[in-house]
């Protein structure tokens, strides 16, 4: 039993350390200190400095050009990127799509679609969601139908994160109506704008947009667009579903969080004294902080069976699971910390920085609010609760 | 014991339902909750002709309610419907002018909009850490400081003002436009200003007020409880339909038991928070009435939050969304708690009646 | 509406409390005080005292004898009798059977049986559930055949409460195996002894005996015991599930709970200063006291909405579920509050007074453990839960 | 990073739970846990032979153990099997012995049992409200006071007292013969004894002894939380089998979706418990070991008495007897928290990590 990092490991964690020193603005820092919505530019010019250094498919072994990291690196490079407040990466293209093509692309496929993953030209979004199927993937009614060199696809697709961003994107489709639900499912990559695809933004709660609708009427799409063979994509969405797992607790994001938080507390008065001195909501950050503390644990104990079996098992859910509930709890007293200062809808303050700016934490209602989806979105933590219900307790 | 609303109660309380369901439909309540000014004139003209802050007004002082349970009556409708007009801050003026014995005929006809402004950034809800004060100017005084979020002073035509005079809190009268109004959009809907005073002439109403606030705030606490059972019920409700009405794996999701439990527990807590509103109204303002309201405020925090959290998380993506009105319930819900005095604050004050 | 008692409500409650005051031996108070298993003298004391009142079948109209109370009288009654530390009623006889056969015995059986339970004489016992069967009725086994004017009866029951202390037993069986299983129950009354009927205790996880198992080998029992029409049982037992339902969130119970918590946490001592001002604790006794003050409201709510349609409703199963949890809250703060001082098996301290007496609070954790039950046993927390929502949310 | 047991502690966890399940079968544990002694001398003896009270201490002090991790592997195998013999008063002794330098191949031999009274009925959690003190008696000291809840105290050979020398916590030890001891059985198994001292001769061991003290309690602490986690994952093993044979309604109530979930959580406190028991177990001597301890005991506090509430809930009234395995478990997950500072004291503690 030994808890610390090998002395190649926190070699690396000081490589990148220094890299996101010497290389992240402090404008996007920022940015995503701030807590607002990060435009396209924001997110575009992370990903070129990645791609720049090789960074971006974290995921992917040297043969297609990635760093080729074990997944403690992964977990160390997730983690310090979050500590130092860089944004996420986008997902679909460069921890999504780019493993399926490795694993379920032709040579033509990987050749043309790889590097410009990596190099960040192209940005993926994913169609997995439709508005009857949300967790339910099975049911999903988006039909491609062959028409001599191409498929003519017609129907819905929901949740596409950032796809107002994306110039592609892969779906599920239904390529045949008979047989098991499952059976008969597709993968297939689309180009924005296509004739027949239209993008919708989805506002969300607190006001922001960061989803789309994805309509889809007779939209032809060549068949090399396919991924893997015909009616066998539920086998690529499954591979995707236990592929990428590492950075599933968001250890990192509710690292930052809580030390947002503490430095809240020490700044807002209460009573004549710091918040903080508060018991009831120092108890409350202690109760948060303990439990990040396990699960920071939890979270190497999973990746160390990862790394041992080659791949991680239904019992990472529970990551899954206690991740959202931290990190919405940490938000929770990020918001509650204010006060009355939660109160403004951001961006209605017209006298910038008067009211609000020293405390910098004009967002944090919102960022609460945004935050509940990350116990729907990705699988549900109802979702998750079956899964291990399934798995681990053989019911 | 009777549990049932008066004749009186009940006709108010269904007029202003209709009203808000005919005149305010939901479209409407979004441009009004989102876009400044975030009151619609005609609108409240007609709520006022209708006698909603009427209602919130003792006989005696030219209304023809003013006890919790006119109180309730009303803020649990608005809830329901989710109305942004700002009432709460006519309740809060209305409580003050009462205790000062002046003329409230513009309050009660709609004419005259009020604020008041308590909270400060690092007091939000004790008087005792109050920054601002008042200096003797003459004939008046003069106030300095800032007051955070005080609730409609976007449209006020007067501003009362609590400050300190000679170390004690006390109530004062401004005229807005003699003061720095910053005005937002709240999150939740509805519009706040943060008010900065520097030397701005106040007339007195109140010296040694700190009763006179107490019964400001606890009759606010009153109503912001009223607002939100009204709320958590229109959003079980809605929660219920969605559970019935949304498939998942073949059938509908309100067949899952893991929910059907879950909503039994947001049941429990709604029917509890009713209770203790309840208790609050009728103990108003007899000798428990800042504990009960204070009782009160902190159960609706709990279950506010849970019903806000929980009917996001049941409805899955759809909860998340603008479109969904759900949604909205969810956001005000989490946000009363940020209204005169949290859930710990005020669970400190219960803590407090432990003392020896 | 008006929370107040009407006059004739309040005097009625000043006489319950002069009774108390006059008639409820200091003994007995102490007894139920102490938190130990009342012995059978103790109960049958209080029985009798009550039986000579005329306040021992608090439901009865006065055409059986009874005091004919309104359903505040009766929840009066019970808060002001829980408050005093009165012990509670045994509920087979008085609260159960006695309506039963008010309303669906015959003359004889009304004549022969309701008189000794008034008095006291007679002492029932419960048995529903079996072991296969707890709070699922419809699928029970014990199974009654008719012999000549005999009916013999086979089969086991469970969890009859303080059944070592009966000497009579009313019992769901089967009586035909045809059919919906609901239908082909039939409710039948025995004595205790009877040849071939053997109570046996069962061992509660604090220590105590209290619920018995009950096993019916042949048991001959005459057909004039039984109640109602053959096969019609299961509408008794529903009668009885929707009859008395005033007392089922335990009000009195636990605002008698709360003033000893309180009165604990201002003698124990942590850090120099009593415990209730110890923030984190008094901030538990603040939430659950707040739940009770709700709670008091809830209950008189619903029963002004029984009072008003004649019989209580499916939504009394929030006044069980909320009222459980706030019993065992209470429960759980009295045992936290002794900290070390919790930890003696209740009776193996054998210098009596020495230890613990000053603090009188001996079987705070053998308490805390065997109010688990109340969650349970009476139809689970679970089963409350299925019923609210079959009833109140049509799913 | 390496979860995987060392070999040799891989060695020690088997034995110990192989001499468990066969030597310490159910039966034997109820009888020794709710009869007095509360110990089995042989079993004891066996035990001592298997070098279980070794592991606790470390190889200069002639047993060969004595770090976090050996604490904890030796805790989790006796929570597993819910074994009631005072290894705790064992562990708490050598860590004071070891910090004093004495002599502890009595107590790795098992030849010698100790007992630690550090609690006090009014000063359950903290050393500073201890009132207990010593007094300078010609060559050695008397003490007088009462320490309560000492845990193995009714069998022991030696007992070491902490008691106020001149203001500041010392360490003493006394022959029991020479103090008033009354024992009793716990409600969750195993004995202990209030001790009595009334100008009790006593051996100084350590003054100024705030440090050591500190060092004996995180490592008590740690394997509480250690026993708790063997327990949690027995309990929970015991209701996963109860759900998937327990028919309800024609089906297995392991099937029933609420309940589903709610062992789903379980499962997911469970598993947080172990990894802040991990935690703890590797911080036990380096700079934050008095927080990483603090930090799990609150943890484990809160996982175990839901694990102990659930597992009995969800057993329905199989979970409430004496007889079913189960509610034993639920006992003593529910009890650990009564010793050496209970969830709100640890929780105090690292709150108090955030004073500035």
């Amino acid at each position: 039993m030994d808890l610390r990092f090998t002395q190649q490991e926190l070699a690396f964690q000081q490589e990148v350390r220094d890299f996101l020193n010497a290389s992240l603005p402090e404008h996007i820092c920022a940015a995503v200190r701030s807590g607002a919505e990060l435009p396209r530019t924001v997110l575009q010019e992370w990903h070129e400095i990645l791609g720049r250094k090789g960074w971006l498919g974290t995921t992917w072994p040297k043969e297609y050009g990635g760093p080729g990291w074990t997944p403690v690196e992964r977990y160390l490079f997730d983690v310090e990127c979050n500590r130092a407040c860089a944004p996420r990466i986008v997902p679909f293209g460069p921890s999504m799509l780019g493993p399926v093509i490795q694993n379920f692309g032709t040579r033509e496929q990987k050749d043309s679609i790889l590097p410009r993953i990596l190099s960040g030209e192209d940005w993926w979004a994913q169609g997995y969601s439709e508005p009857g199927a949300g967790s339910d993937l099975a049911s999903l009614k988006t039909r491609a139908e062959r028409d001599g060199d191409h498929y003519v696809v017609n129907g819905q697709k929901t949740w596409t994160t950032l796809g107002q961003h994306a110039n592609k994107i892969f779906c599920l489709v239904r390529t045949k109506k008979e047989g098991k639900p499952q059976e008969g499912i597709s993968f297939l990559m689309m180009d924005i704008p296509s004739q027949g695809l239209e993008v919708r933004p989805i506002r969300l709660i607190e006001g922001g947009y960061e989803v789309n609708e994805v309509f889809l009427d007779n939209v032809r799409v060549p068949v090399s667009n396919l991924v893997g063979e015909e009616n066998k994509g539920w086998t690529i969405a499954k591979f995707l579903l236990s592929h990428e797992r590492t950075n599933i607790a968001g250890v990192g994001i509710s690292m930052q969080a809580l030390e947002e938080v503490k430095s809240l507390a020490r700044r807002m008065i209460r009573k004549g004294k710091p918040l903080i001195e508060d018991p009831l909501f120092a108890a409350r950050i202690a109760r948060v902080e303990i439990d990040l503390e396990a699960m920071k644990i939890t979270n190497l104990r999973m990746l160390y069976q990862a790394q041992k079996q080659g791949h991680p098992g239904p019992e990472t859910s529970i990551l899954k699971i206690k991740g959202t509930q931290v990190n919405q709890e940490l938000r929770d007293l990020a918001r509650r910390a204010l006060g009355p200062v939660a109160a403004p809808f951001p961006g209605t303050i017209t006298e910038a920085n008067l009211m609000f700016g020293p405390l910098n934490s004009e967002a944090n209602a919102a960022t609460y609010f945004n935050n509940r989806k990350t116990s729907i979105f990705g699988g549900s933590n109802e979702i998750q609760r079956n899964i291990l219900t399934k798995a681990m307790l053989g019911l | 014991m009777n549990f049932d609303m008066t004749e009186d109660r009940q006709m108010l309380s269904e007029t202003l339902s209709r009203f808000l369901a005919d005149r305010y439909d939901w479209e409407t309540r979004n441009r009004v909750a989102y876009t400044a000014p975030y009151t619609d004139a005609g609108r409240w003209s007609e709520l006022a002709g209708l006698g909603i802050p009427g209602a919130l007004v003792p006989e005696e002082q030219g209304g023809f309610g003013g006890t919790g349970f006119d109180i309730s009556v009303v803020f649990e409708a608005l809830g329901r419907a989710l109305c942004p007009e700002p009432f709460l801050p006519t309740l809060l003026a209305s409580r003050a002018l009462e205790a000062v014995g002046k003329d409230q005929t513009g309050l009660v006809d709609g004419s005259i909009r009020y604020a008041v402004g308590i909270s400060e950034i690092d007091a939000p809800y004790d008087l005792a850490g109050m920054a601002t004060c008042a200096r003797a100017n003459g004939a008046g005084f003069s106030l300095s400081g800032r007051k955070t979020a005080v609730y409609g002073a976007q449209v006020a035509d007067r501003i009362l003002i609590a400050a300190l005079l000679d170390g004690k809190p006390a109530v004062f009268e401004i005229d807005p436009r003699a003061a720095g109004i910053t005005p937002y959009g709240m999150i939740d809907g509805g519009g706040a200003a943060e008010v900065l005073l520097d030397g701005t002439p106040a007339v007195l109403l109140a010296r040694d007020a700190g009763a006179l606030l107490n019964s400001v705030i606890r009759a606010g606490r009153l109503a912001l409880c009223a607002e939100a059972v009204g709320a958590m019920q229109f959003a079980y409700e809605l929660l219920l339909d969605y559970l019935k009405t949304r498939r998942q794996f073949g059938v509908a999701i309100g067949s899952f038991q893991a929910l059907q439990h879950r909503t039994v527990d947001l049941l429990t807590e709604i029917e509890q928070a009713r209770s203790i509103t309840i208790a609050a109204a009728d103990a108003l303002d007899g000798p428990d009435g800042d504990l009960k309201a204070a009782m009160a405020k902190n159960l609706i925090g709990r279950a506010a939050r849970l019903v806000a959290e929980e009917t996001i998380q049941m409805s899955g993506g759809i909860g998340m969304t603008w479109e969904y009105a759900g949604s909205h319930y969810s956001k005000r819900l989490v946000m009363i708690d940020h209204q005169l005095g949290d859930t710990d604050d005020c669970l400190e004050e219960v803590m407090q009646s432990y003392a020896a």
